[in-house]
């Protein structure tokens, strides 16, 4: 890696490491930090090609994200629609056959996972935000961080490329179990499942060029790399990596796409849950409750995380006496995440609650979040995995977590950096009917399939006209039921891509600290230019200090000097930690 | 690009261009870790897999084996004259660590060549496709760096840019442990 | 904060409003009038294997369809569907047609895709057998000819369909599949029961790869 | 509760149930506690005028046991849930209970073929029933299973026997049930298997003794072209079946 820019400025103390070194040239010395975008504005290409602007690159991927979404969404509409009614035919895409619905499940899966919840969430927020909170002015490899957005979008022209290749997409399964997704006989796209894996093997890459990507990501995602090229071999050479047929082993697979997809669930989670963390002290106008154990949470479920993955290969064929181990410790990782969420709840407690529309979402996502976490222990048990693996349930379930990960963080989100990122507001009224239509609707559409998932409906079914015990009017009307839910959270959708692109444009103009929050991107400008702060900020204190007693405002901004928390009588009053996140 | 916003800051004191290769051979490890970790669990399960493996050529590997070593030798006097300030002769140490490599691969090329038409393909075992896949994904690395090394001895001799003789020898090192794994694992594991 | 003027908020909310009604009302309509899909949208069930063109797709043994007579195309979709053809447990490509016959619900739905396949211009395709003897199939053929024709043509008052042209890989395994019952075995399968017998009768196994050349050939 | 939606046909169906019902009601407890509180703090700690929030940081014992004490509670309650599950799971798919019949079944591209072991009551001999898509037991007797996948990953799945497990081509996994219930229920696939996977329905019918012995008696009848078929004329099929996509399929 020769990221060593040469007109490169740098801090003091690194100047201080290299000032050791007498190679070092020069002209590397210290220069001061100045924000460049009030001096020169770069033209269009240079803005949107090349910057190396983490804000710039930043609002890519989360736009992209978002675009995406738009993708994964109308798969979801035609499937469903399918499911609901089938054979008719689907308005905007026409019949929907069974090779049609395989590859809308799976690009939707894909989509969803691959090119929405981590670009937004660790692409757009983390690029976003991870600087100006720890009062940075870009991040750590700026030049690298360009790169793995041109790589990602690379990866998204793959993907989206793969629609149109003769075959159709891959139909596979998101998971795209060998020896289906590895001979084209079987799976009956030769184009479209290497492109596929080409896609998802360059999104991996573009993570990984990602500084900001938690080592969790790094550490998990490696074995699926390995695991990927085996099976682009399989699928273009022609070796038998997972054809047993010739000494391989189509679980060998299973194993590395898991050991990789559960620490991949927390690598999105953890974000996600920062951004509640951060949006509800600034509501709840309350310091964070117990922030040390949730940080030594966070840190225990990344480290369990690795030693769950089998619990999606209960019945997969794996020796049964390791799944009594894997659903041991499935189940100890729901005791530090619950942990996370009594102290979410606890925050609460004493606190001064304002309803705006971040924080409906993020209080949202610890209602319905406990919803998806609590039916997670039907299937981590091994006993009732036996009937609830790879039915509705199992959907409904991941769907209760994973729409709250993406989609209701990542409005919270959204919404509440809103200002910051645009300089101007988003409507409350209508970020508040985007909110309700939203969750009332999300509800209606997956609790039906609960229910259908526990009558015995099993996942990514074309028609269940085959299966007597599952065609019957009852579960059809469930079905539809969730069918015309998923259309009216969709419908609803429109009302936020409105008030956002209006709002971008015409919003009210916000200051740089609209909320009244202590971290330290509210003491930016919003939005900040390139380069964030005029001087680079010093802390104080931790992030969290609201309603200090004897303190005549109720926030207390980490940058701004002043008095020991203890000597202003806080109960407890113990020294808070020195440092941002 | 003429920004002026930093791009070297650390609060670990590690120069980021460092940290950077550190960060790029983390990635690698679990990569080559998943490969390696896979074709042991089926080396295990299949002790016959010894029978195609004594139609490696170990001479060959040994004799590779040694090339990289001799040529990371050079990559760390290059680093020492790099420190030292002596940008010219790191760059001569630096070619000549490249010239290592190239030699481990023109050797690989005839291992090669000898075993494909021995009739020992990618697709005619799993062995021979781990054998291929896994030495093949060195081999790519092996030449990105030579790349690399040339770039940075031409950097290097202008006396510009030393810092970087030493995260090039860090990647090198790298590669050659991954060799040091794959040669016994794959030749000499009867 | 400042309020957004109320002329744009009416027209905000009336865009989700409006789309949310279209697409409720696209899904009630579906719900109850069950409108029969045209045969070219019902060949996107089939597309996937046997190609836009009915052209097939000798990878994944999907037979070219292009050039055969609906009869028996509404015939042979039945039997796939009821299990007479296809049902046998080491018909390992007819099982999974078997299943795909599943995707035309109704009689209607069959009707319009056979008609829509049968429509298509006929097309060649490439030959796969190696080296085959003509003269050999020739004469063989002569067997074949008594249903389906000099020119193999077809016979749709004794069953026999038309068989020039098709492709040489799909007639030799149908052969040999006769032959062994594993298709024309199934209870209650006359004319497949007839075939079965000529199939036997007809050719000597080393011979049906010429004969399956051959038919390929005719020009129908 | 699975019962009010599905009948119960195996005798592992109601430990699965009884399963499922100890932690609904275990973590739906939880469940509705933990919302009732969320709710009722977010009603009863809204904004309002003059009442400013509590500063507390959560560090200190007598606060951070509001989160300890609910947090010992998981811990018990996952202790019990998991003994639970250990002793469902061992009882389905550890302990195989000594057979009184023999099944096979083969899973491909899309369908279910399941070999009988016939009046000998051993697979691999000339009596063998196959059929396709249709599977043939008797109640109350106990079945162990052989199975076998001929391209993809597949899975067998009863919802009714509340029993489900992955088919591996290129390996041979054992499994049991004992039908309860006499009737038809569904058999699905449920891993995702290519483009027919949405299709491939498979039936199990059970019956008494003797309507048992009739559907063998009458399934030997019709079946046997298929069965008896000679070793050289399968080999010669499947040889060609698969010469037909010669340079096709790898």
């Amino acid at each position: 890696m020769s990221d060593h820019a040469p007109d490169a400025t740098h801090a003091s103390g690194v100047a201080k490491t290299y000032a050791r070194r007498r190679w070092y040239r020069s002209r590397d010395a210290v220069t001061s930090h100045t924000p460049d975008a009030t001096t020169h504005v770069p033209g269009f290409v240079k803005k949107y090609l090349w910057s190396t602007d983490h804000k710039t690159i930043g609002l890519q991927y989360m736009l992209t994200g978002m675009a995406m979404a738009l993708i994964g969404a109308f798969a979801a509409y035609v499937f469903r629609m399918q499911a609901a009614f089938p054979g008719a035919s689907v308005p905007l895409f026409g019949r929907v056959a069974a090779a049609d619905y395989n590859y809308l499940v799976t690009m939707h899966g894909t989509i969803m996972i691959f090119w929405v919840a981590m670009p937004v969430l660790l692409g757009g927020f983390g690029n976003y935000l991870i600087p100006l909170m720890l009062g940075c002015d870009d991040m750590v490899f700026p030049r690298v961080n360009r790169l793995s957005y041109q790589v990602f979008f690379l990866s998204s022209v793959v993907l989206l490329a793969s629609f149109f290749v003769p075959g159709g997409a891959f139909g596979g399964a998101w998971t795209a179990y060998p020896p289906l997704s590895a001979n084209s006989a079987y799976s009956m796209t030769p184009f479209g499942s290497t492109l596929w894996l080409l896609a998802v093997a360059l999104e991996f890459v573009a993570f990984l060029l990602i500084v900001i990507a938690a080592v969790l990501f790094m550490g998990s995602v490696g074995p699926l790399v390995a695991g990927a090229v085996m099976l682009l071999l399989d699928q273009v050479v022609g070796t038998g990596f997972y054809d047993p047929a010739r000494g391989g082993d189509p679980v060998l697979w299973q194993h590395l796409f898991w050991f990789f997809g559960h620490p991949e669930v927390y690598v999105l989670l953890l974000p996600a849950m920062g951004v509640v963390a951060e949006v509800m002290v600034v509501f709840a106008r309350k310091k964070l409750f117990a922030y040390r154990t949730i940080v030594y949470s966070a840190v225990a479920t990344g480290i369990i995380s690795f030693f769950v993955w089998a619990h999606h290969q209960f019945v997969a064929g794996i020796d049964p006496r390791m799944a009594s181990l894997f659903s041991l410790t499935t189940l100890i990782i729901s005791i530090p995440v619950a942990e996370m969420f009594f102290v979410y709840i606890a925050t609460l407690y004493g606190g001064s609650i304002r309803l705006t529309t971040p924080m409906l979402w993020a209080l949202a996502f610890v209602a319905e979040f406990l919803i998806g976490g609590v039916t997670g222990i039907f299937l981590g048990s091994a006993g009732s995995d036996i009937y609830f693996h790879d039915t509705y349930f199992v959907v409904a379930h991941f769907h209760y977590t994973f729409f709250p990960i993406a989609f209701i963080a990542g409005f919270a989100g959204i919404t509440f950096w809103f200002p910051k990122m645009f300089g101007r507001m988003m409507n409350e009224t209508w970020g508040k009917v985007h909110f309700w239509g939203t969750i009332i609707a999300f509800n209606i559409c997956f609790i039906p399939l609960f229910i259908t998932g526990t009558a015995g409906d099993h996942r990514r079914i074309f028609d269940y006209a085959m299966f007597a015990q599952l065609a019957t009017p009852e579960m059809q009307s469930l079905r539809i039921l969730a069918t015309r839910a998923l259309l009216v959270t969709l419908a609803f959708q429109v009302v936020f891509i409105a008030n956002f692109v209006y709002s971008m444009f015409r919003g009210a103009i916000a200051d740089a600290n609209p909320w009244k929050a202590n971290t330290l991107e509210w003491l930016a400008p919003s939005p900040p230019p390139h380069g964030n702060f005029a001087t680079m900020p010093v802390v104080y204190r931790g992030p969290y200090e609201y309603c200090v007693p004897n303190r005549a405002e109720d926030y207390w901004p980490q940058h701004e000097p002043g008095g020991d928390i203890a000597e202003l009588g806080a109960p407890g009053g113990r020294r808070p930690v020195q440092q941002g996140i | 690009m003429t920004t002026t916003i930093a791009a070297t800051r650390s609060v670990t004191e590690i120069p980021t261009g460092r940290l950077g290769v550190w960060w790029v051979l983390v990635s690698e490890i679990v990569i080559f870790g998943g490969l390696i970790g896979a074709y042991v669990m089926h080396r295990i399960g299949h002790p016959e897999w010894a029978g195609q493996a004594i139609h490696t050529n170990i001479w060959a590997g040994g004799f590779n084996t040694f090339v990289l070593l001799t040529s990371s030798l050079s990559a760390v006097l290059a680093h020492q004259a790099a420190e030292r300030g002596d940008g010219k002769r790191a760059a001569r140490l630096l070619r000549l660590t490249a010239a290592g490599g190239a030699v481990f691969l023109t050797v690989k090329a005839f291992e090669w060549t000898a075993e494909i038409t021995s009739g020992f393909t990618i697709g005619s075992n799993l062995f021979w496709s781990f054998y291929y896949t896994a030495a093949g994904l060195h081999a790519l690395h092996v030449l990105a760096g030579m790349v690399i090394l040339l770039f940075v001895a031409a950097t290097a001799a202008k006396n510009l840019e030393l810092h970087r003789v030493e995260n090039i020898g860090i990647y090198w090192h790298f590669v050659d442990i991954v060799w040091i794994f794959l040669f016994p694992l794959l030749y000499i594991a009867k | 904060m400042n309020q957004v003027p109320r002329s744009h908020l009416v027209g905000v909310a009336l865009a989700p409003v409006a789309l949310a009604c279209g697409l409720l009302a696209a899904g009630c309509a579906r719900g109850e009038a069950h409108a029969i899909p045209t045969g070219e949208q019902l060949y996107a069930a089939c597309e996937s294997c046997h190609g836009a063109r009915g052209e097939g797709n000798v990878e994944l043994s999907a037979p070219k369809l292009a050039g055969l007579p609906a009869w028996y195309l509404t015939r042979q979709l039945q039997r796939f569907k009821d299990g007479t053809r296809g049902a046998h447990p080491d018909d390992e490509k007819g099982l999974r047609m078997r299943a795909m016959a599943r995707q035309m619900m109704s009689d209607a739905e069959v009707e319009a895709v056979v008609t829509y396949v049968a429509a298509m211009p006929d097309v060649d395709v490439i030959l796969t057998l190696p080296e085959p003897d003509l003269n050999a199939g020739q004469a063989d053929f002569a067997a074949c000819a008594v249903c389906h024709g000099e020119k193999g043509e077809g016979n749709e008052s004794i069953m026999a369909p038309r068989i020039a042209g098709l492709n040489d890989w799909y007639v030799a395994a149908q052969i040999r599949k006769y032959r062994t019952g594993i298709r024309g075995g199934a209870e209650g399968d006359d004319v497949g029961a007839a075939m079965r017998e000529m199939a036997n009768k007809a050719v000597a196994p080393e011979r049906i790869n010429n004969l399956a050349a051959y038919i390929q050939r005719l020009p129908g | 509760m699975i019962s009010w939606l599905l009948p119960q046909a195996s005798t592992f169906a109601s430990t699965i149930d009884g399963l499922v019902l100890l932690i609904a009601v275990i973590v739906g407890f939880w469940l509705i506690v933990a919302e009732v509180v969320l709710f009722g703090f977010i009603f009863k700690f809204r904004a309002r005028d003059g009442i400013r929030g509590q500063y507390v940081s959560g560090e200190d014992k007598s606060q951070k046991q509001w989160v300890s004490y609910p947090h010992y509670a998981v811990v018990v309650f996952d202790i019990i849930i998991i003994a639970a599950a250990l002793r469902v799971w061992n009882e389905v798919k550890v302990e195989v209970p000594p057979a009184d019949e023999q099944i096979r079944i083969i899973a491909q591209q899309w369908s279910w073929t399941f070999v009988h072991a016939g009046p000998d009551g051993k697979l691999d001999t000339r009596d063998d029933i196959r059929t396709v898509d249709d599977m043939y037991v008797q109640r109350d007797r106990v079945y162990t299973f052989e199975l076998h996948a001929r391209d993809v990953v597949h899975s067998f799945s009863v919802p009714a026997f509340r029993l489900k497990q992955d088919a591996v081509p290129g390996r041979a996994i054992r499994g049991w049930f004992k039908p309860t219930l006499e009737g038809t229920f569904d058999i699905q696939c449920a891993e995702m298997c290519g483009m027919g996977h949405g299709l491939m329905a498979g039936r199990v019918h059970i019956g008494s003794a003797a309507q048992y012995a009739a559907w063998m008696t009458n399934l030997t009848k019709i079946g046997a072209a298929g069965t008896a078929m000679a070793p050289t004329l399968m080999a010669d099929v499947a040889a060609h079946d698969h010469a037909g996509t010669a340079g096709g399929t790898r």
